[in-house]
Parts: C-alpha cells; structure tokens; sequence
C-alpha cells in the first residue's frame, strides 16, 4: 500500500539530532544497522490557515474537513513495495484564522538489516519544521 | 494424601492463596502486601496505605496501593467524602449547585462540572450523580418546596392556590 | 476505579502483529510472562459523523461535546478489580460532515507476571480497524 | 529559548508513580543518575471551558485561537540556560461549551549524570490534575 505522500527530510547531526550503533540516515531515510525489535516514534507539528470547511459565514450544508496525515513507511530489499508502519490522520476544519496541532506515533517493529524507514506527511507546506523540539523521529533497538 | 505442607493447608479457601513459597492470609481492606507469609497459611505482612491512597478491598497481595483521585476545583467540584485508606474520594456538588456533565453521554465516571442552582433553588441534600439525564437542573427542593420546570417552588399556603401534579404530590393539596 | 468500556479484541499474528518471549495474547488480553518493568502503548483511531453539537445551524446555546476515551486497563490476580494505567480522552464537536482524530498513550509501568493488560474504548463503533498502522496495542520488556 | 511557562509539580511515590535504579525526583524535577540514553515521555490532558475563539454568535471575523502548551525542558550544569527537548502545541477553538484533550509527547534523548528534567506547561489552571492515568511524565534508561 504505497501512499503517495511526500517524505520529509530530517538534520541528523545538529542539535539535539544524532546516530550511533551504526544506525544510519541516508537521503530522507533512516537505515536500520542490524536486525532486532526496534521502537520506531515521530511527531510531526502541523499548522494552517482556516481553509473552506471552517468557514462558518457561507455554510452550504456541512463542509467536507481538511486532513493530516503522518506515515512511517518501511522500505526493504525482501519486498519490492514500501509498507506502512505507523499512520496518524486526523481531519481538520477549524473555525480559527489560523490552527495548529501535533501527531504522535510511536510503536515496536521487528526490522531487518538495511530495512530503511522514512517519514511521509500529506502535505509538506502544513509541516512546522521551524523547531527541532517541535517535530521529530527517531528509532532505537530494545 | 501425603503433603509436604505441613498442617492442611492447601489454599483451597478463598481466604489463603499462594503467594510465593506458602498460602499465605491475603491483606485487608486499607493495607498493601509487604512480605508473604513464612509460614504455612500464615498471616502476611500488610501495611496500612499511605495517606492519598486506599485499597477497598480484602484478601488481596496487593503491593501497591491505588491513589486517591483529586476533585477539580476548576469544575467547582467538592470532595463529598475524603479519600481514606478503604475508599477513594468521592467528587460532588456543593448544596446548592448540581452536576452538569461535561460531554455526551453522562456516565457513571465522566468528567463533570457544578454549576449553581438558578432562581433560588434551594436543595436539601448535596446531589449525587445523576444518571437519569436529568443532569442540567437541582432535583431535589427543601420541606415546603415542589420541583417545576428546573425550579423549586413553594407550596401554595392554600387550597386555592395553584397546585400542578408535582405539587400536590409533595405538597399534599388536591386541586 | 472500573471503568465500564468496552474492549477490543486484537489480531496479534498477522501482518505487523507478533507476540515473543512468552508475551501471550489470549481473549482481549496481552498477558505478562514475567515481572519487570513495561513500556505499554497503543494508539486508537477514531473517526464519526458530526453530532449536535458541531450543528451550528440550530444553536440553542453552547452544546455539550461528545467524547472519544481510550483506557489501557491492567486486571492482575493480587487483586480482584482492574486499575486504569493510561487514559486518553478527548472531547469532540466538529462542525465538519465528518471527523477521524487518533489518540495515543504509552508509558512505563512496573508488571508482575500474570498480569492482564487489555485497551478499553468508549464506543467500538467509533474505533477505525480498518488498518492496522493506525490502530495498535503493544507491550515490551525494558 | 528559555519558556516562560510554569513547571509542574509530580507525586512521585504513591498509586502508580514510582521511580528506582537511583531515578530521583525532586522539586518538580527528574534528575538522571547515569550518563546514557533515555526515553523521556509525558501526556499532560487539558480542560478548558469554551473561550471567545468559539463563540460563533459573535463573529467579528474569524478569531484567533487559544494555545495549549507542553514543553520538556532540560537543565544542565554544562549549560547556563535550559534547553527544550519535547513540545507539544495545539490551537484550541472550540464551539462546545467546554472541552478537554491530550497532548503526548516521547522520544529517546543523550542525557549526562545530573541532567534534570522537568514538564512546563502554556496554562497550569488547565491542566486536568484529578487521575494520574490522564497526566504523567517518565523516563528510563535504555
């Protein structure tokens, strides 16, 4: 189940970023060193401007939401499809000028050796990246 | 039927388990499992739970007691009955002021507000949770008081007065 | 504190979904094989239709929201009534013809063996089990 | 990036909360024992009742929303100034006559013997104190 959503590229060195055991980030992709149970967490923060649904002055009947959606994908070599490991969405239709919101996901996967996993957002320009404490993804062998 | 247990003992009364070596006595009311028994159907250590938390029930081996849940005074909640080490705190409603449930459907353990009682209500006794859905208005009125639409009213002081179904159920006058 | 939700059932050997090192599912419950301390999570996605209150057409005063609740619940032999360890619990009153929002918990708890862990929801019909990267319950040793 | 916000005060004994393996927590900080990596988490739930934000009866244009705030913060005594490791934002507009909902945060970070960490929050009068299943913050070592 390929989903089409872009991936999010991510500092792996600066700040509060950083890789060890041998666990590698190579071109929007975290590349998993060795095989073992792994616990694999992003957060991604979101925001907007109030898009049609949330616009209560021409209410024509009740507005189809706006959605985010956040998606940690798995792409390795036994199997020639990406597959989705962990999906966060949720709808939007905010009254407000403007909106904000956070999505968690954090969960443990069995991975291979070379097993690389990125992070894809249904649309990057809601994405705040302006802050590492904001928005992040990591994984670590148990 | 040989038994290494020493005297019979062999947990098959709902009052001893097996905790660890033995069958131990379980823990009462008010206390957690400090130490199994060391022996035979012996009584284990239990201690009283600290102040903030209970345990209701007995005969357990329980380590840990449960904390007290904390009203939220932001919802203008009261505790009606402080925690004690056998019961949780119980939440409510000052006199005069009623549970107003803070989402749809009212249920036994949601979060709820107190809001004070409109035109006067006066209520007899502090309410309880009420799960009848009547959640938005006082139920209960003084002596002298009838409840109508949301309110109490006092009881006509005579026959002539008016006097709906509700009223003369608690008031007594027949119409 | 009993809490009287619903729980779900969990399919926990298809797809994404393994129990090892004696981590047994069985009837609603993972079971813990030995004591130690636990990382325990679980994410649920909700999804629904807009209820009265997010009808804004018909505005008597300010609505009460619905709620979604997720609850992990812990049901241990040392004593006869289950303990609530994590709740999730958010109130809802979207003005859009549709909504879907996940809630997500995890923390470290200290289990003993034999111990019965099992996800209570305020209402199944809400709950997405339409895939498993959105909606999943797990548990691991540190 | 100092906040400005409150921290928040946390029993660390009783009911669920524990702390061990030299874990200490004082005055409303975790302070870390030994130099490794840790998984630091926390979900604090807010409740609010409805701000003017919501109120639609009185449109002026569209309003600007609250925020609710979650921020872990970490104090060293390698560095003079506190550093934000987690931070949970969410806009909140809500048309309900009240509302309430969760923020988690969690993610694995390197942390020095002495580190302390606490959880800051945008609004301490919103913050729902009343179960420790609702709110809690932790770490461990991995």
């Amino acid at each position: 189940q390929k989903n089409q959503f872009p991936a999010l590229h991510w500092e792996h060195e600066l700040g509060l970023a950083f890789t060890k055991n041998r666990m590698n980030y190579t071109n929007k992709f975290l590349v998993i060193p060795e095989m073992g149970d792994y616990f694999v967490y992003t957060q991604i923060t979101f925001r907007g401007t109030t898009s049609e649904c949330g616009d209560i002055s021409q209410r024509k009947g009740q507005n189809k939401p706006d959605s985010i959606v956040v998606v940690i994908t798995k792409v390795t070599d036994s199997y020639p499809e990406p597959s989705q490991l962990l999906t966060g969405t949720k709808s939007v239709c905010e009254i407000s000028s403007n909106w904000f919101q956070p999505l968690y996901l954090g969960a443990m996967f069995s991975l291979q050796e070379g097993d690389k996993l990125m992070v894809n957002v249904s649309d990057i320009s809601l994405v705040d990246y302006t802050k590492e404490d904001k928005t992040f993804f990591g994984a670590f062998l148990l | 039927q040989g038994s290494t247990l020493g005297p019979r003992c062999d947990c098959a009364s709902d009052s001893q388990k097996r905790y660890g070596q033995f069958c131990c006595r379980g823990c009462p009311v008010g206390h957690y499992l400090k130490a199994y028994c060391t022996e035979p159907c012996g009584n284990s250590t239990c201690i009283p739970c600290p102040q903030g938390t209970f345990l209701a029930r007995e005969n357990h081996s329980q380590t840990r007691c449960i904390r007290c849940q904390t009203c939220d005074e932001e919802a203008s909640q009261v505790a009606l009955e402080n925690c004690s080490a056998v019961a949780d705190t119980q939440c409510g409603c000052e006199l005069g002021w009623f549970m107003d449930c803070l989402a749809k459907p009212c249920r036994e353990n949601s979060p709820f507000r107190c809001l004070q009682c409109k035109n006067y209500e006066v209520l007899s006794s502090p309410t309880q949770l009420p799960f009848s859905g009547r959640d938005n208005r006082c139920v209960h009125c003084l002596p002298g008081f009838y409840e109508h639409g949301g309110s109490c009213m006092s009881c006509p002081t005579s026959v002539f007065g008016n006097c709906p179904e509700p009223c003369a159920a608690i008031c007594g006058w027949r119409q």
